[in-house]
């Protein structure tokens, strides 16, 4: 039991820290799509050329194969520096990419890999459909072979960054009559294919990150097929295996300083009864239980590594984490509600970003499955809990 | 004793819920911008012809002469169906403007004529209310407002809009809503109601918190409707005990409101010594309900609860706006804790 | 729309004030078992004296025959003046008797109810078994029909006062093979007779009250059963419709005091940091809170009241009631906790009291259908939401 | 970096569960109308010939040379078996004997010995702990009791409980342990320890947590194996979903309660200045973890669940009395606030 890093591992941090400092972008993200992509590319171009792109994908395709505690801390010094976010890069860098390493075939990789750590290309996912959402398994969209084609069929629904993505993980059904889980194929789909129709969906939050995705008789070569036909539902579980438990590290320190600038928020806000947030016992108790509460988000996050780092492989704990991050980020903008009292009202000024947050905190316990599955994932998984 | 609706107040229900449904449906909401003109001068004047904005002042100040029970019964009407706050500010201006003996003021409030926004006080402002006004103040429905609404528990009055100094508009937690900021500084009044007078606060302390039932009960029954069709793992949803015990808990809650709400229209407008008690209770149970519910269906309703495309965001974000509307939970329960012990 | 009472009311409300205040015993009920039975038959007698004992009783059978408001102002009186409570005269003049007036037949009447009313016996229930708790409809006490009796055998359990009462309504299987709920009759039982077994079961609180009843071939007659043989479920459920939403008042009473009396302890008592506990206000908000919850229980009765009033028959709203009356006295009982702060270690003393009933809160969201099993009957009944 | 016990560390765990397990059986107190006399002087002295009074007190002070990671996860092995917090007497008094250089006190204490029991101060009284102690106490255990440890932010003292004015005993809401009140009034102690030479306040903080958890790990553990046996319409109850998102929701705190443990272990022993932080972070975490873990417990196992015929209400009223020990929620809650941001 030890939190120490190694002689070399602190260098390390030090040189991860200095490149940090000296090359993320001075600017913030540009909020419109067209900008953001380029924005998002020209930084992973510059990770790239820093030689610090993939940092968990091997060193045979192009990744730096950092161990998990290099990741993790790269990680956390990335947190800590405020650059950028993953935004459009995240599917190709932390799914796509990931499971053509380790499902795709040679030509596979040689063909996608390069072009996601250089900056080139944007991936996104389609997974879920509108009847197949917690049950993703009853995934509808029909792929029947034609040729050396595959002709699909159907939607997708959820699927963040559409409109400016190149390529799409898609999950799609090869054969109707298999038992639910074995009918399914991963495929790599182009965006620009023909009989592909992108309709943006507008969040409660005002973003419209997330799409509906239609194929009208798309036609996608077999040799898109990734993993083997009718392998799909393995193929997507194995996505799970890149996620050593650093997964969690990003949001865990963006939900520290959430916190920590709540409470500043709340040391200089004043109630409608005139003294400050912090001084109402309430409020306090509140924000105080929430900091202990992040506090030990930290904890789980290296347990989870910890585990992880033993066993090899991400246990059913994830979901533990996940559950707790969601529900205790909602819980994080509420008492913001609170603190800042009437001017919840407004999305604008000062105070604006916290009713923002609270209505963009309605996406964290419904996406990436919801609080209700985790719970049955937890009790079943986890504690063996009959279903 | 008989705490239910009785069949003349029943129908006020029904004739509100059918004319509603049918002239203001809330798909409307969806995709606009910006409602504010949602209620034209020409859908307030015919909502006035309805009697609605005088529905609960005396005959004797040209009212339909119902009490606070029917207003309340309205109000939770307007609540469910998603329609503006300044219809409360009609309510009680008009109200205020009778009282005040402004029998034309008064007039053509109830006629629908004027608009009426709302104004909240400015956290953390110090305000003051009475013949005339200082402060930082929210308004809410700005947009071809006329006049202005401002209470506390010390009393209540009406201003020209035009006569505060407002800035620019803000966009609001409810995108069907504008919100503009405003600071007075001694601006005189049209007209001032000490609250020993008329309690108007306390009035639209109620009438909000019917508005929040009425979000509540919507919320519940969108949900409810929602998971008997909506099917996952070869069921519908609302089979699962996680699904179903959410609902169980919505439906409690509104329970607990709708009696209160009764109750304390009851109390308030006899003036009994419960009715402060009442009041302040109703109120704060009404924002956690309203709250609870309309949260919890968004995560009933899945994915698509979190999009535009379904209308269950619009009742979250209402019911935040509303919460702060005539005193948040805080001060009602703050308020409560001083109030002697009731029967 | 009202709240008023007619002059007679009033009229009647004065009555009732004067009769109690003059009659009601000025001791405190003795804790010990006998000498509570005791108490409880001479009360029993005095109100029947009086002319107010059975006063949702039918006339025709010993009762006062009072409308629901009339109950209504007795139970309010009644409660406000601390008067005894029910104790072990609760299951003969609220559920045995009521059961007997609506399903049983003249001979059962005129034996079993005059005694109940005149505080001559005290009856107890035999429903729950083991294995069956919250599915009471699966239970498997048998009992088989030998000439003119039944022969009993098997277990009951959660029997309150059973070392006290002489009565005892059971629910055994009649026909094994019938559906669950068909093959069940309502037997009226005497407590001494031969072939049982009484074991009280000590709870947590430190209270026996509760038993475990064990019958070995208990011969029982046949015509002590109520309502006709394998008819038992229909006559249980039969119960309900005496519950004209009045059975609700005395617990909601009860509820206002124990808040009350909570506030009045916080004005009173001092944390750990020196300050009143009604200062801090995390504890004041938390009151506020339940004070107004617990006042929405005395709305939510009076519109039960109301409502059954109207269709002449309870709905599913009373399990809203039971539930939301629990978890509030639950709720209640741990910020009582809170404000006594470490003074919850003792039982004893002035506090003592409050870490009390909180151990005895643990029976409210279990007895009479747990939490879970209130929301399954507001979600399927009165939601209407599959099973 | 490795938050994981060792294999050396595992088996400390793994002894002293079994160890536990065979001595000291729950089902033990079961009837036991009050357990003060549980630990017999032989068995503290069984439990001393282990080790483990003096497992975190370095060799030089006649420890086992372990450090607060070995001794915590002890105390939660000791806590999941609702052991008497009179051990952390021990413990905490034999390395404040030690640290105050009373070597003979101390082996005394180590080899079990001397009874320390634990008292704390009453709510509402002023409490002076120093060379001398002033102040009303609660006192845990009294029984057979040789010392009493209190202490505070300031420091911790070891005085005789003779020396105290006692009164009657109390019933103790967990009836294993016994209670009692004192006065002191200047009461010279026999030796006292500043809070800058160690910490002994925050060091019992970190024990009690840790014995909370056992009761959060325990109480899941049962309801999980009963939700897996006992069978209701027709199947287990872990397959209902209320019952299942119960333990997934223990479950949760388990996980969190436990990673904090082992994390403030380390923090706190480096004396990084994180180790307060997570000090008062993790009492208040255990504490809600013990309490919802133990109160859900009882709604999972029905009405079995409230008779004295199952152990499972004995860590509901345990988790109430730990709570109390070195801080309540309000207290390290309160500090957690004023303690500067930490990496």
């Amino acid at each position: 039991m030890n939190l120490d890093f190694t002689p070399q591992q602190l260098q390390f941090r030090e040189q991860v820290r200095d490149w940090l400092q000296a090359h993320k972008p001075s600017e913030p993200r540009p909020d419109d799509g067209a900008e953001g992509r380029a924005f998002d590319l020209a930084w992973q171009k510059t990770l790239y050329t820093g030689g610090w792109a993939g940092i968990n994908w091997p060193k045979a395709y192009g990744g730096q194969g950092f161990d998990t505690f290099q990741q993790l801390i790269f990680l956390m010094e990335y947190a800590k520096s405020g650059a950028p976010g993953d935004h459009y890069r995240f599917n190709g860098l932390n799914l796509a990419g990931p499971t053509i390493i380790a499902c795709g075939d040679e030509e596979q990789r040689k063909t996608h890999l390069p072009p996601i750590l250089k900056g080139d290309v944007i991936w996104c996912q389609g997974f879920s459909e509108p009847s197949a959402g917690s049950d993703l398994a009853s995934l509808k969209t029909r792929a029947i072979v034609d040729g050396d084609e595959l002709i699909v069929t159907g939607s997708k629904i959820w699927t963040s960054w559409a409109r400016f993505a190149d390529w799409q993980q898609l999950l799609v059904r090869t054969d109707a009559d298999a038992p639910k889980h074995a009918g399914i194929s991963w495929v790599i789909n182009r965006m620009d294919n023909p009989g592909m129709e992108i309709r943006p969906i507008h969040d409660m939050a005002g973003g419209s990150d997330l799409h509906e995705v239609f194929y009208d008789e798309v036609r996608i070569p077999l040799k898109n097929i990734v993993g083997g036909i009718n392998n799909g539902w393995r193929v997507s579980m194995a996505q799970l295996s890149f996620e050593r438990g650093t997964a969690f590290m990003p949001s865990q320190i963006e939900t520290q300083k959430t916190i920590e600038e709540l409470i500043e928020l709340a040391r200089n806000t004043r109630l409608d009864d005139g003294r400050l947030a912090i001084d109402d016992d309430h409020i306090a108790f509140q924000l105080a239980k929430l900091r202990a509460e992040t506090r030990s988000l930290l904890a789980m996050t290296l347990l989870g590594i910890s585990r992880n780092e033993r066993s090899g492989m991400p246990g059913p704990e994830g979901s533990m984490l996940k559950l707790f991050q969601s529900e205790l980020y909602k819980r994080i903008t509420t008492v913001a509600l609170d603190i800042v009292g009437a001017d919840r009202a407004r999305l604008s000024g000062l105070t604006g970003r916290w009713p923002q947050a609270f209505l963009g905190s309605f996406a964290n316990t419904l996406g990436g499955g919801t609080s209700e599955v985790m719970r049955n994932i937890i009790g079943e998984r986890y504690l063996g809990l009959p279903k | 004793m008989d705490l239910l609706p009785t069949q003349e107040q029943q129908q006020i229900i029904d004739t509100a819920a059918s004319f509603l449904a049918n002239e203001f449906p809330i798909n409307q909401l969806l995709g606009a911008p910006n409602s504010d003109t949602r209620i034209s001068r020409e859908h307030l004047q015919k909502i006035a012809q309805l009697g609605w904005l005088g529905i609960g002042l005396p005959e004797e100040l040209q009212g339909v002469g119902y009490g606070l029970s029917e207003e309340a019964l309205l109000f939770v009407e307007l609540g469910r169906n998603l329609m503006p706050p300044s219809l409360l500010g009609s309510v009680l201006g008009g109200r205020l403007a009778g009282l005040c003996g402004e029998h034309e003021r008064m007039r053509s409030l109830l006629d629908g004529d004027i608009k009426v926004a709302l104004a909240i006080s400015h956290p953390g402002s110090e305000t003051k209310i009475g013949k005339s006004i200082s402060g930082e103040f929210l308004i809410y429905e700005p947009h071809e407002a006329d006049l202005l609404l401002v209470a506390d528990e010390g009393g209540a009055a009406l201003l020209p809009l035009k006569s505060m100094q407002t800035t620019e508009d803000d966009r609001c937690i409810d995108e069907t809503l504008g919100v503009s900021s405003a600071i007075a500084k001694n601006v005189p009044v049209l007209c001032y109601l000490p609250a020993e007078n008329d309690h108007l606060f306390l009035r639209g302390t109620i009438l909000v918190s019917a508005m929040l039932l009425g979000i509540a009960e919507a919320t519940l029954a969108r949900s409810v409707d929602y998971a008997k069709q909506r099917e996952q793992f070869g069921k519908v949803i609302g089979s699962f005990q996680a699904i179903k015990h959410y609902c169980a808990e919505m439906a409690v809650r509104c329970e607990s409101v709708r009696s209160m709400l009764y109750h304390t229209s009851i109390t308030f407008q006899a003036q009994s010594p419960a009715g402060v008690f009442d009041a302040c209770s109703l109120k704060a149970l009404a924002i956690e309900a309203a709250q609870y519910n309309a949260n919890t269906a968004i995560q009933i309703h899945g994915g698509m609860g979190f999009t535009r495309e379904m209308d269950i965001h619009l009742f979250v974000k209402r019911a935040q706006v509303l919460g702060t509307l005539f005193g948040g939970e805080r001060y009602h329960l703050r308020r409560l804790l001083c109030e002697p012990v009731v029967d």
